[in-house]
């Protein structure tokens, strides 16, 4: 499973990118955060706040409740600020 | 319809010409440009937009499609670019051509709108305190919403 | 403030590019283009447009103040053709630059409903039954008078 | 006094422009209108629906009731269609 991280997540979780293999009990969006707060002190910073996280499985955007599974690439960002 | 993401800029003019070119049966463009504002002492710098490639594309695209649901209309654009900008640089070019003008109007405002809050850039302003991580406005989500109701 | 009556064409991203130069205040601009539609076998030629030299410009600069005095606007520009037009040309270019978006949005969409009840022009249009005057439509001064309620 | 035609009342009154000199009682937009109707046949078409008749003095729209005089541009046309 890939995870990207983008903007501000990234500097916290200090990459861009990563390969993950979360046990089988992770198998939505809201698990797979839990899981992913517990692998360092930056990914629990970035991830302390899930009113501010928004997810996308596979380029579009997912809610809480999103199955994942392995091979997904799921990114994870702060509101939006372009335009 | 058609979507743009790119560093380099664009030329008002000649994307709004591209739109009706050949065409007879357009008689309204509304456009919006978004510009890099300096906020004076407090930002006196340029900002680096960064982006999601791919999923941004397809965002955009969804929002165009969109659109192109609610209101009648010849054809639309979306450019926006990504990277280093400066205080003035255009960052976004929007704009919708219809029949009619209201329609025009409608859908240009909703494209910048949806956009704003759905398409996966963030903007990191130079500030005299160094980088700053842009945070979204609740004014955004508002406008955004407004289309919501009006469905 | 700028108000041009031409005969010529003019190219709309020299025009808005104009607007912006050299200030880093302005984070949006909202333009309109108005073109020469062609309807079909009903109207399938072009149109000239006939107009007030001297009130025009007095119209058109009025318009312009009170879209000032309604919106903080950085600045506005209306350019308004006259003469002989073929389908697809341009016929009316209307900007609004503000810091913000939602002025800019409104203030244009004021400047073009009000010309349009305004601005002494008439399109007198070809027809395969001969030239035609346009006549005026309820719609635009409908238009018109959403600003006058929301004073 | 000069009266200007301009778009469909130009093309029925013949003429683009012309300088008149009414009577002392004619005083007002109203009563101008009134009287350039008894000009000529084509003058009577082209005032004969007053609602679709716009009055310009000195180039700023005017009301019905609007003193006219000696020396005014007096513009006549139909409501405007540009944009």
């Amino acid at each position: 499973m890939k995870i990207l991280w983008f903007a501000w997540l990234r500097t916290r979780v200090g990459t861009a990118a990563e390969e993950v293999t979360p046990p089988a009990d992770v198998d939505t969006v809201a698990t797979l955060l839990d899981w992913l707060a517990t692998r360092s002190p930056g990914h629990a910073e970035a991830l302390a706040q899930r009113t501010v996280v928004r997810v996308a499985v596979n380029q579009a955007y997912a809610k809480p409740d999103q199955p994942v599974r392995s091979g997904d690439e799921i990114a994870i960002f702060p509101p939006v600020t372009g335009g | 319809m058609a979507i743009r993401v790119q560093r380099e800029d664009f030329d008002v003019g000649a994307e709004l010409s591209g739109l009706t070119e050949g065409r007879t049966d357009i008689g309204a463009i509304t456009s919006f440009v978004g510009l890099v504002r300096d906020f004076g002492a407090a930002n006196a710098g340029g900002m680096t937009l960064e982006h999601y490639p791919g999923m941004t594309e397809k965002e955009l695209a969804a929002v165009e499609r969109e659109a192109h649901a609610r209101w009648k209309l010849s054809a639309t654009l979306i450019v926006h670019r990504f990277g280093r900008l400066e205080p003035g640089d255009r960052i976004v070019l929007c704009a919708a051509a219809s029949p009619h003008r209201e329609a025009a109007f409608e859908a240009c405002h909703f494209l910048i709108d949806w956009l704003k809050t759905r398409a996966p850039f963030w903007k990191l302003e130079d500030t005299p305190q160094g980088q700053k991580w842009v945070e979204a406005r609740a004014d955004d989500d508002a406008a955004a919403q407004k289309w919501e109701t009006r469905r």
